[in-house]
């Protein structure tokens, strides 16, 4: 017979099984919400991120646990490899290259922008002298590829090499991703001349259509040649976007465009939110992760601009340096903030279309800088 | 077990049930109304209310602020957190 | 060499292996398609169901077992739970809780209506009197679920309680959410004076965004401090809602309220179909389980309606107990209902708006009742 | 420390661990593709089949392996034959019955058409005379329903009896369904009379929605009775179907039509693209695959077209012999093949809604022919 | 096996299968001419066609009838199975 | 390892990472410089170009073509495969 009397009831409340860390995370929960509904801050993530932090943290719902809704959702999805791999797909499927085909030596400066993963990647191991650190070099590359600016790249290479850190990872790509407006302007002050921000760039050139279908196959021939570990990456992007340029496969472009990229959103942004669990993310290395990512993103942006630099030099002034900032990726954000910082100095220049070059470049060179990290890192 | 101690089992489920759904639906029906009445108060000191309506683009301004907020109340709550668990 | 001769083929066939079991489910779930098509029953899930009951009664092609389609889905997706919560999820991105926020108290209305879950606990015990019946504690909880008149929370809850019960469970549940109209008249009618229902209700007041949009905080919250066993329900309950009232996820809420919930729905209302075995549903509890669904919306209605009195007493006449009855959910047809019974007695009166409020009180209250239930008889 | 030097880093490159088999597969991957971009072959399935091989080909990713990307999408979706059969219920939502419900005796001329299948059977076998061909009763089978003109019906039974062939398999039925506008015309014409072609049939009588209704029950329970191992294919069709025509499901029916079978689709095409390795695909295997599939093709077309012949002459000439080459199903291209070959010899003569009737009866008849195979050759 | 018995194998299976598809079809297209008189008849006496048609939300007469026909016919399923089985 | 040694390794990732995404990225604008030389002579030449522009339905021409080439071409891969492995 049921035991009568409140004991069991008690101890089936929250209040009874509550923990500390588990409060503070529901705050951090809580406050990604806040950023995503208010701020902005991508919220198509940090929303789902939010709300799957505050739902594996309830007390004995277990919501995140192998048993749990999440936890599953994490075992099928993260796990696998497969959502990050389906949200590229999405992304090739929403990517237009013509900018990129239009000006392929943009390309070197979303090659310059991964110098920040590069350099916050020996940064990350530099932390291990400060006491309470201990950063692998598979921990240390994980974070690094905060710098890629690149969401499904992170979580990619963060659930293969350090999925302790993944939540952390995920919370940081995207955050700094909206902060782009923030953390790139004066940098890109700094490092140009009023003359070099000045400057107004010829208008592209038309790309046929056959160009746009031929593009996915040389990237994924290079990559198959040269580095076959940042095939799934690549692989899946190029697949995307040839669904979306063959132009004889509506309904599958629409698919990966809409109903896909969406379902697989909810469930990704919710599956990452259940790893924000309070051992996991109330450590000391959260904090040197959140640092550490606001440094890659600095760095990769000047190194862009740098790379600018040199174009504008070696081209006789026709190249803008403002635009190799957008070679961190953190699509589209920065390509605005590239044509946000040209008008200043310029009311009648429009960076924004040859912004996109470098910037999608930059998805490319993240992925790549990821195969890298995979095939020398992840194999140890 | 007898069919007896089930019905009474039952029963206690019931009372219990019951109880909860009630209190449960009655401190929300509180809730509810201090959520509206600072909703009103928030709303009317525009604040939010302009960040919400706003669907003009991020504003630098509103983001440094946040994302000074966001390192902050991230480290204070790993301070407070280690600061009871080590 | 394969065998000549027609007698391997012949018993191959269905006939040679047809046992009358099948064949009288395979009539319940003409039936089910039946009621669902012509006469309107729930068919977004009455006929999958009944349909999935058909194929999974085909003798030999074994599409109901753990080899077939039906039972891979019914593997993957009700056995873990996610498919009733994916469907909660599409249910709060589908609900506009502003009648409720407008009216707080209606959700004691919602709550009264509960109490026809657990007087059908009581009953489905007592049944245990009658020689051929014996649930257990386990059974009775569940089957008293279908007092709670709504589809997902059952399913979720049978699923953990009493999975062989599900199939006659969910038939239950949703037949009688569709007989709404015929079971709830005449006991409004019975209870209420002329001069009750020929009340008017005075208008709603406006509800802002921001209150939309803490509302699923207030009672994720709630539900956190008192009944975390209640998590996963109300957690994609009111995550859905708030993908529908942040107002910066459209692509997400879309998702939530199209796609992902029919997808859901074609496959769970195939997998609970698969479980309307003859072995399994073709038994004296099954009677007892429709009995009892009736029995549950009766006194539920009942339950509602008097609260809904007492309310009228408290506030002068200000609140017409009709809307009482939409508090055991069953949304929206209830609320419909009552709007018609007003209509009979009043033909200015309006109610459907206020009846909305104990109408979605009435999903939040049955939810929290499975999670009392999931606490204190899950355990055992 | 990490180990210095490009050695690792050149034994992580595709050229150091490039095979020429999977070079040669990569070439096949984009050979598909051209067809499908450029001929327009079948695109919604043959552009992700060719985009499958070569990133299931790529050296060291493993994309196609157990852990890869393409190989946990296989062993979810084919090897379970969940794929195939959610694509059966999506043509069956998109099916509309009506041209055959109005001629049910065009059945036969679906019929007559599955001729093909058997006798390719036997000539699959008739290759083990040919030195390099080993040919089992299971891989016979599978081949065979090439035959079918019937792509998922086709996966469906190579992935139950012959795994290893999938891939050859699928490509020349999706391969041979796009070239059924080169291989049917001269047959028919062959076979045909200038007169017989010339013969004009009259208007389709009206179908009312009941009979619409009525008839996935009428399909199902014939294939309850005689033929439950055809039950997977026939009842995903009828289900999709009853959607469809039900009419009280749009949501449903719509999910089934569009997300459903596009979201599949994709991840269909990819996956089987997975079955095309160098040691699966690059076999004498294979050219006998391609070889009997054109003749299955031929065979079947032959075959239908003498049953309208056949019915031409019972019913006094009322029926154009034409309409059996439809029979093969290849719907809808095979329906307008006729037409076309129609309107050669009788510039008023529109027979396409004619040819509707046995080109979807010949999916009907496909998917009865899958089950026999599935029943006497599945068990062995 | 020997390629002679497989191809005998091949031909009892062609005998045997374009059998089974031709029978199968044949009496598919009996059953949907019984079909289509059964709507017919069913059509003209407009019993279900009106309420086919009908797209008004569900009658509650017609619904009284329906509860009692779902209980009816589910406990006459139940009677004869367990007549059969116990 | 030691921090030093790990320090070491990131450089010498620094390096070679920093390398190859220099050299992928540089030999893609070699790779789509003659990518668009090639398109821009195939447009000239138009034979792709109308096949994909033209959204007509397959011509039996170009498939006769085109069908012969699938079973050509897979059968000389499959001749060059087995003459290397056998
Ligand atoms: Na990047
Ligand atoms: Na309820
Ligand atoms: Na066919």
């Amino acid at each position: 017979m049921l035991e009568l009397g409140f004991e069991p009831l008690w101890q089936s409340t929250g209040l009874a099984n509550f923990m500390w860390g588990q409060a503070l995370m529901m705050g951090v929960g809580a406050l990604l919400i806040y950023l995503a509904i208010v701020k902005k801050f991508e919220p198509l993530l940090l929303l789902p991120i939010g709300f799957g932090a505050i739902l594996s943290n309830i007390p004995l719902a277990g919501i995140g646990g192998s048993e749990g809704l999440l936890g599953h959702i994490y075992h099928v999805g993260i796990e696998t490899g497969v959502f990050p791999l389906l949200i590229f797909m999405g992304v090739g499927a929403l990517t237009d290259f013509a900018a990129l085909i239009a000006m392929p030596w943009t390309l070197l400066l979303g090659a310059a922008a991964q110098f920040g993963i590069f350099v916050t990647l020996i940064g990350a191991l530099a932390l291990n002298f400060i006491p309470g650190f201990d950063f692998t070099l598979a921990d240390a590359s994980a974070i690094a590829i905060i710098g890629g600016a690149d969401g499904p790249t992170a979580i990619f290479l963060a659930s293969k090499l350090a999925p302790d850190l993944l939540g952390a990872i995920a919370v940081a790509a995207y955050s700094y991703m909206a902060l782009v407006p923030i953390i790139q302007p004066p940098i890109m002050r700094l490092l140009t001349t009023d003359a070099e921000r000045r400057v107004e760039m010829q208008q592209l050139r038309h790309v046929s259509k056959l160009e746009k279908i031929l593009f996915p196959f040389a990237v994924l021939l290079l990559c198959v040649i040269f580095l076959p570990s940042a095939a799934p990456l690549i692989g899946m992007l190029t697949f995307g976007n040839l669904l979306r340029e063959s132009g004889v496969v509506e309904r599958l472009s629409h698919a990966a465009q809409n109903e896909i990229i969406n379902i697989v959103t909810i469930f990704l942004g919710l599956a990452v939110g259940s790893k924000l669990s309070a051992d996991k993310f109330l450590t000391l290395d959260t904090l040197g992760i959140l640092a550490l990512g606001a440094f890659a993103f600095c760095i990769g942006t000047a190194a862009g601009v740098m790379m600018g630099k040199i174009m504008h030099r070696v081209t006789g002034g026709k190249v803008n340096p403002l635009i190799g900032a957008a070679g961190v990726s953190a699509v589209p954000m920065a390509a605005r903030v590239v044509n946000k910082v040209g008008l200043e100095t310029n009311h009648h220049n429009f960076l924004l279309m040859h912004a996109m070059g470098p910037n999608v470049a930059g998805v490319i060179g993240s992925a790549v800088a990821a195969g890298v990290l995979l095939a020398l890192v992840g194999g140890q | 077990m007898p069919i007896e101690d089930l019905l009474l089992s039952g029963i206690n489920l019931m009372l219990i049930g019951m109880g909860i759904v009630f209190v449960f639906l009655f401190v929300l029906v509180l809730a509810m109304k201090g959520m509206s009445r600072l909703a009103l108060a928030v709303t009317e000191r525009q604040g939010v209310a302009e960040t919400l309506s706003s669907h003009a683009s991020v504003s630098g301004q509103g983001q440094t602020g946040m994302r000074g907020d966001l390192v902050a109340v991230i480290s204070a709550a790993i301070k407070q957190y280690r600061s009871i668990h080590h």
